[in-house]
């Protein structure tokens, strides 16, 4: 299963990263009845996406994935607003600093060059209106084409996906789960983007389902050549799909490296509880359940914010946050257990 | 399609069941009033004039055989229900022999007129000044405006009515506050008549709209600010969707599937504001002819008035509720 | 900024529709136009001018006034030539010797304003189609007094009558209107006269229809061209070439209209909208130029007992309550002090102040009433006086309150009852009361309770009277309360009630003759205790010596001064038993405007006719009516 | 309870000035049994004088002081106030949690009933009752008759909360422990739609007050129970606006639109509290 990674277009990462995002903090501000607070949602997180390359973050859900990617992809509506950090694109050698386009700018760039595939759930289509419609809001201004052209644009991507172009005339409460998120990511891709995000793509589907829409992505990836950032907490999914996977941990990234060296050699306590809580063929060992449960962002333990469930935990770990180490090239992790504790 | 017809015939059926019970209500309430149309009719006759008892004994004999009073309860009913089916409610008591109806047809243009452009305008104000208000939430102007018009929501229509009418009455005296034309206006259509009915009916319409609109407003900015959470606006809005497009086709058009059921549960009390309002400012309509067939006891009158307002408003009710799945295509799916 | 785009348009429509001049529309020459208060308000089914079928359509929107006429009217004042005058008969009732038969000779060269000359088979018309259908409004009247009708000529027409009746002509005597003479050419094409809505109404009188409200709310009469052709022409020549009757809104409405010149009369008002008036207008005639303005109109507001009714029955519990009544303070909060008292049971207006009222006040004040326990003289001719001077002292009315005796007593009264609480005590324990505690009990041990009938909405002023009135008894110890309704001749017609406040005595105003009202109070009318009464004898009570003197007047003719007599006999006997406690006036708030017209009718310098403008009676305003600018 | 309105009153000015005016209306209720004077008597003070030291809200032309006559009318409207949405609240529950609760037919039925009450016009209705009661119309009967129309919208309501707490696993364990209807609708459904039942009274009294005072002011009520609209109507009866005895119509007038706000404040930050999603809005704002 884990070969099948390999044979989509590898990424480039000799060219300039497609996505750069550094030191990123945002924060959910409440103000009411009593409770002021910060839930500090995406906490000091830096990262890359290589040209072509598919990221994957990985996570329970709460540790912030959502709130990263939406970080990132500058969908940022109150309370949540970024604290600190940058997110920058590269697209076609020009350089993008999300938080300093203008409303226009950052519109120009939505789905041309920028795309998003959402959690696939009743709503991502407007239940009103046909699937046409929502094709027409969403490409038609980005693709500069007569509209004869763009339709035909249109049917025809829909056929390559697979997909009858009799969808266009459906309302999305007409079409099955899958058909559904087929649509979207047809929907997500007809301007062939460089940088795609998708969050979550196959979570409400059944495993048929979610199977045939892996392999859609994938074929996608491979004739688009795009960037991917690919959240799902299923790290079965990574490992089919990933290149390289972020571990995220109540807000804080805690581990990163290529797909075959996580799951072959994860450092990190956390992460090698979840690659060992993967069911594999033939083994009937109970699994190690971990203690405990994912801290309230609200109010984080100190240190490290895994400490209190970690088997591996040091009188450090409570009170200093570990820095981020480099491995081997390409890994990362940060635990003093792991990098040797410096006070 | 078939789904659809299904859906009609059931709205229909609730259509007429509410028709049937609050008719029936009516019927069996207002027959247990202890006024006699006899006695007010000779009342109204010998008020002022000369009155021998022995002919009014003979006058109420007359009077009772000619209003038809005679059966028990039960017969006038069905009498009631086959006749209201020909769309014949009877003679009036009151103004004996005329019909009921023609009394009322006369008036009611007058309160689907008013009742119709308030709620157009206030429904399309609110709606609009709430939509703008949940989606561009840091404008000052529509905090403001909002601010007003939700002040003025709670405030009865009679109340508010008669504010306006010291207002622009008394204080600052530039607008009728009685009557829908001028003394004598010539009634064939001309531009002067429809300017001449557009200044009278600009103190009504301003009651009922400042009353109505700020519950649209409060709805829909509500609706807005929990609409733009869904899926469906943040993935527009990440696919470059231009927000006056997110607002019109994702926000609004979401929004006005409940805003239109809104409508149809409020029609009752909309009715309700645009009767009291037409009492206070002496519009012409069925506001002032209730009042008068109350106190003139003229019960067929009442009758006739009371049920074509259940039939008026139910079925206004029922068009809303059948034209509701041209916007939410879910619903007969359901 | 769109918003605001929308905001200004809106401005700018109200701006241009209210440049819109009301006159742009009306087309109607406000010179030329005296504008009249229909107090019937937005009339109800408004195409219908059948005056003779009660189908809904308005009387007094005009129609009776201007465009109907009968035999003869009686001013309730002084009218131009006396109070009675004939209209369209050329002379009095002639009745043959036992009122059995009466006369009428009509006038000539009358003429519908359709161009056919009125004649005698108009009022044959008029009569044999009432009997014939029993419908209208005239029908029972007709129908059991009269048993043949027939023309000898063109101008003479001679009732055969079923049983004597000296009173007969009353029926076609406009005492604010009367049986109405129905134009024959019109009414014999039509099949069902029941059904019948006279649109296009053909008038025998000054003025035809001109336009009106299909929503009711105004009607317009235009003088007609041959106005000499009609009795009222034969007064004099009208002077508004239009008179429109208009709805005029409630009483604030009202007011503001006639302070901005845009309402020529009102008919009636509040007390308060009337003083505004006289502080606000400059251009105000008012029928009493000062205090209390109001129009006196022959009608006598009382409280009206059911006599059926035990206590009531009892004439000592009666005379209790009425010197329990403290008349200032009744006045006071009932029409601010604006009214004309009356102890006694006439109307304080018209021709019974000097016929009555003044001859009455001798005998008043030795009126003597035994108590068991003791002998009081319950009559104070000072009230009226001690109230001008509480006014004088409000600095609003200072100027307006005569000190002249004589002004005095037309305006505010001659007298009324002094309050008695020790003498109502006795009265109510002669009658077998307790009092226990702070309660008065009745002599079968319950509480003695009153609930006093009012009309609610449209008489406000009785009921602020009912209001002090049981609280004046309440503070007695007698569980009293006002019981506002919508109609309160309903529960008087049933006998359902303990007392009321309402009236029972009508009179003619401009004439003295009792007959009016007294011949229904004879006790061949009363009813049977739950059973229907016929007005006007509301209080249910006769007596031996009532009947008498009601049966003497019947044998009288009309105009025999023996009347008189014996409604003085009758006014003792009300005054010793009581059966209603007759308050004051019936005040009508009816205020003019000066600024297009002026000949109104005041008091005392020409008190020509009653200003209350629904009276077919008021017709007489138009012929004294002149446009005040050239 | 307390810390969450302790909590309310800081964090929601909203419902600190609602609170506040309802304060106010509570302490001018318990003042109203102070009145020197009684309710209805007139003529026992002069007439028509303006507000002064004595009089803090003038007198009326019926000679009562003002200021008396507005507290006891705030003490009768409020007590009508309160009194239709105690009877109609105890309506729509008990449709709403049968109806909720059994579904089915009884559902449909119960629902096809108040939809149509909910559709037919209250006002023709109401004028209705007035002539066939006419004298009768009694403040008690007006309260009974507002509270068998006012309940159909918020029997609705309780309707969908109750479909979703038939859902919940603790209904079908008190039903197999074998909990009769009525106790499992009193006992453990009553709890959660409490709240509800609180906001949906204020709104129900700002409708019922309007009503009142509209049927009031037209004459269509018992003129011996002094009310906001009673006041008006009197007020009106006497031609005070144009009399200039302004202080007898803005005293009502401006109390009215402060009991109004008032209610209005309370019944939308209650729906706050109880609805977390429109709290969440008010974040962003």
């Amino acid at each position: 299963m884990q070969t099948e990674a390999l044979l989509h277009t590898p990424p480039d990462t000799t060219s300039e990263p497609t996505l750069v995002v550094d030191r990123l903090k945002a924060y959910y501000t409440t103000k009411a009845f009593g409770i002021d607070r910060d839930i500090r949602a995406v906490d000091d997180i830096s990262l890359t996406v290589a040209k072509g390359e598919i990221y994957g973050v990985a996570g329970e859900s709460s540790s912030g994935k959502t709130s990263l990617i939406k970080t990132i992809v500058g969908a940022i509506r109150p309370p949540l607003h970024v604290v600190g950090g940058t997110v920058r694109f590269n697209f076609g050698g020009q350089n993008y600093d999300i938080y300093d386009l203008k409303p226009d700018q950052l519109q120009a760039i939505r789905w041309r060059h920028l795309s998003y595939i959402m959690q696939g759930s009743m709503n991502v289509l407007n239940p009103v209106r046909r699937i046409k419609h929502s094709f027409y809001d969403f490409a038609y201004a980005h693709m500069g084409l007569d509209r004869a052209t763009f339709w035909n644009t249109v049917r025809d991507h829909l056929r390559r996906l697979d997909l009858d172009p009799g969808v266009l005339e459906s309302y999305p409460h007409q079409l099955s789960g899958g058909m559904r998120q087929r649509t979207t990511i047809a929907l997500a891709t007809v301007c062939t983007p460089e940088f795609i995000v998708a969050d979550e793509p196959t979570t409400a589907l059944d495993v048929i389902v979610q199977r045939d829409v892996l392999a859609m992505l994938r074929d996608i990836q491979r004739d688009l050549g795009s960037s991917f950032l690919f959240v799902t907490h299923d790290m079965s999914v990574h490992a089919t799909v990933s290149d390289r996977v972020g571990i995220v941990y109540a807000g804080r990234l805690v581990e990163e490296a290529d797909t075959p060296t996580l799951f072959r050699g994860a450092r990190h306590p956390y992460t090698q509880h979840l690659v060992a809580s993967l069911p594999k063929i033939g083994d009937t060992t109970r699994r190690a359940s971990l203690s405990g449960r994912p801290p309230s962002l609200a109010d984080p333990p100190s240190g490290c914010r895994f400490h209190p469930r970690c088997p591996l935990a040091m009188d450090i770990c409570s009170k200093e946050v570990p820095p981020m180490v480099n491995l081997a090239p390409r890994h990362r992790v940060a635990c003093f257990a792991v990098s040797g504790a410096t006070s | 399609m078939a789904a659809y017809m299904i859906f009609v015939a059931r709205r229909f059926g609730q259509l007429l069941l509410v028709v049937f019970l609050g008719i029936s209500a009516t019927f069996f309430i207002s027959h247990m009033t202890p006024v006699d149309p006899v006695a007010e009719s000779i009342t109204a006759i010998t008020n002022f004039g000369k009155s021998d008892p022995e002919a009014i004994d003979l006058m109420r004999k007359t009077l009772t055989e000619l209003y038809g009073l005679q059966g028990n309860l039960f017969e006038q009913y069905v009498t009631f229900w086959s006749r209201l089916i020909r769309g014949d409610l009877g003679p009036s008591l009151s103004a004996f022999p005329t019909p009921v109806s023609q009394i009322i047809f006369r008036a009611l243009p007058w309160t689907v007129g008013l009742m119709i452009s308030a709620t157009l305008i206030s429904f399309l104000l609110g709606n609009t000044l709430g939509a703008l208000a949940g989606y561009y939430r840091k404008s000052r102007i529509l905090k403001i405006v909002s601010l007003g018009l939700i002040g003025l929501q709670p405030i009865p229509y009679y109340v508010l009515a008669f504010i306006l009418l010291i207002l622009f009455g008394f204080v600052w005296p530039v607008l009728p506050i009685t009557g829908g034309y001028e003394m004598n206006a010539d009634l064939t259509l001309s531009f002067t008549l429809v300017l001449d009915i557009l200044r009278h009916s600009i103190l009504p319409a301003m009651a009922l709209v400042l009353v109505g609109a700020g519950s649209w407003l409060t709805g829909m900015r509500a609706l807005t600010s929990n609409i733009v959470t869904e899926d469906y606006v943040t993935f527009a809005e990440l696919g470059g969707v231009g927000s006056t497009r997110i607002l019109r086709s994702y926000v609004v058009r979401n929004a006005m599937v409940p805003q239109l059921t809104g409508l149809a549960m409020s029609l009752g009390a909309i009715f309700n504001g645009t009767v009291i309002t037409e009492i206070v400012f002496g519009y012409p309509g069925i506001g002032t002819l209730l009042i008068n067939a109350v106190h003139a006891g003229d019960y067929s009158l009442v009758l006739g008035l009371a049920s074509l307002s259940i039939i008026g408003v139910a079925i206004a009710v029922f068009l809303i509720d059948i034209l509701s799945p041209l916007l939410d295509p879910r619903i007969k799916a359901e | 900024m769109r918003l605001w785009r929308t905001f200004l348009a809106g401005a700018a429509l109200a701006v241009l529709a209210s440049t819109a001049q009301a006159q742009d529309i009306s087309n109607l020459p406000r010179k030329e136009t005296v504008i009249i208060e229909n107090p019937e308000g937005t009339v109800k089914n408004p195409g219908w001018f059948n005056i003779w079928v009660n189908g809904g359509g308005g009387l007094s929107t005009g129609l009776q006034q201007l465009t109907m006429d009968t035999l003869w009217y009686i001013d309730p004042d002084q009218g131009i030539n006396g109070p009675w005058y004939n209209s369209l008969a050329a002379e009095k009732p002639i009745y043959n010797e036992d009122f059995s038969e009466m006369t009428v000779k009509l006038r000539k060269g009358m003429y519908w304003s359709d161009g056919v000359e009125f004649t005698a088979d108009d009022v044959v018309y008029t009569v044999q189609t009432q009997i014939d259908h029993p419908g209208m409004v005239w029908s029972p009247l007709l129908a059991v007094s009269v048993d043949s009708i027939k023309a000898t000529d063109p101008y003479t027409v001679v009732f055969k009558l079923k049983k004597p009746n000296s009173r007969f002509h009353a029926l076609f005597t406009v005492r604010w209107n009367a049986i109405w003479i129905m134009p024959k050419h019109v009414f014999e094409k039509v099949e069902d006269p029941l059904k019948f809505d006279f649109a296009n109404p053909i008038s025998i009188s000054a003025y035809k229809l001109k336009n009106y409200d299909p929503q009711g709310k105004w009607y317009i009469w235009e003088k007609r061209e041959d106005w000499q052709r009609t009795p009222l022409g034969l007064i004099g020549e009208p002077g508004p070439k239009y008179a429109a009757y208009v709805d005029g809104g409630p009483p604030a409405t009202k007011t503001i209209a006639q302070l901005k010149h845009e309402l020529d009369i009102i008919h009636d008002n509040t007390p308060e909208g009337m003083f505004t008036l006289v502080e606000q207008s400059k251009s105000l005639a008012t029928w009493f130029k000062g205090f209390p303005y109001a129009h006196p109109d022959p009608t006598l507001p009382a409280v009206i007992f059911n006599t059926q009714k035990a206590p009531f029955d009892n004439a000592d519990v009666r005379w209790a309550l009425a010197l329990l009544i403290d008349i200032k303070a009744v006045d006071l909060a009932s029409y601010r002090g604006a009214a004309t008292l009356s102890a006694i049971g006439v109307p304080p207006t018209g021709v019974a102040m000097p016929t009555y009222q003044a001859p009455m006040q001798e005998w008043l004040k030795n009126f003597e009433l035994d108590t068991g326990k003791s002998k009081i003289k319950p009559y104070d001719p000072t009230i009226p006086s001690q109230i001008a001077d509480m006014l004088r002292k409000q600095p609003k009315f200072k100027d307006q309150i005569p000190t002249d005796q004589a002004a005095i007593d037309s305006q505010f009264g001659y007298g009324w009852w002094k309050p008695n609480p020790k003498a109502a005590g006795e009265l109510l324990e002669r009658a077998g009361f307790k009092k226990s505690g702070n309660q008065w009990l009745q002599p079968d041990g319950q509480p003695f309770r009153i609930r006093l009938t009012v009309e609610g909405d449209s008489r406000s002023v009785f009921t602020r009277a009912g209001t002090l009135i049981t609280q004046q008894w309440k503070q007695f110890g007698i569980d009293a309360k006002a019981q506002p309704t919508t109609n309160p001749w309903q529960p008087m017609q049933a006998g359902d009630f303990d007392a009321a406040i309402a009236w029972s005595v009508e009179t003619w105003g401009g004439d003295a003759d009792m007959s009016f009202f007294l011949d229904s109070w004879h006790s061949s009318f009363v009813a049977k205790p739950g059973e229907v009464q016929p007005a006007r004898n509301w209080q249910r009570w006769s007596s031996p010596e009532l009947d008498k003197i009601i049966e003497g007047i019947r044998g009288i003719s009309f105009d025999d001064p023996k009347g008189v007599d014996y409604g003085m006999d009758y006014l003792k006997l009300v005054v010793k038993e009581m059966p209603t406690i007759p308050r004051m006036s019936y005040n009508v708030f009816a205020s003019m405007d000066t600024t297009y017209w002026t000949g109104y009718p005041t008091f005392p310098d020409d008190p020509y006719t009653d200003p209350v403008p629904n009276w077919g009676n008021s017709r007489l305003m138009m012929v004294k009516l002149r446009p005040t600018q050239p | 309870m307390f810390t969450i309105i302790r909590d309310l009153i800081r964090y929601n000015i909203e419902f600190a000035i609602g609170l506040a005016i309802l304060l106010l209306l509570i302490g001018a209720v318990i003042l109203s049994f102070f009145s020197p004077y009684p309710a209805s008597d007139i003529y026992v003070v002069a007439p028509d004088i303006p507000p002064d030291a004595e009089f803090w809200l003038g007198t009326t032309s019926r000679g009562q002081d003002n200021f008396w006559q507005l507290m006891i009318a705030l003490r009768n409207t409020l007590a009508f106030g309160l009194g239709v949405a105690f009877l109609s609240r105890i309506l729509s529950l008990v449709v709403g949690l049968t109806a909720g609760y059994a579904g089915g037919r009884v559902d449909r039925v119960l629902m096809a009933i108040n939809d149509s009450v909910m559709v037919i016009p209250h006002f023709p209705i109401l004028v209705l009752f007035y002539f066939v009661l006419k004298d009768d119309m009694s403040w008690l009967m007006l309260v009974l008759i507002l509270s068998a129309l006012g309940w159909s919208y918020d029997a609705r309501l309780i309707r969908s909360i109750a479909m979703s707490l038939r859902t919940r696993p603790f209904t079908t364990q008190s039903v197999y422990s074998g909990m009769s209807m009525r106790k499992i609708l009193v006992e453990e459904h009553l709890p959660y739609v409490m709240p509800i039942v609180f906001a949906t009274t204020m709104n129900n009294m700002i409708w019922s007050i309007g009503m009142e005072i509209t049927l009031s002011v037209l004459g269509f009520t018992d003129v011996d129970t002094p009310t906001m609209g009673q006041m008006i109507y009197w007020a009106n009866s006497h031609s005070a606006l144009i009399s200039g005895i302004w202080w007898w119509v803005a005293a009502p007038v401006v109390a009215i639109i402060v009991l109004f706000i008032g209610l209005f404040l309370l019944s939308m930050s209650m729906n706050e509290y109880i609805d977390p999603r429109s709290r969440l809005n008010r974040m962003g704002s």
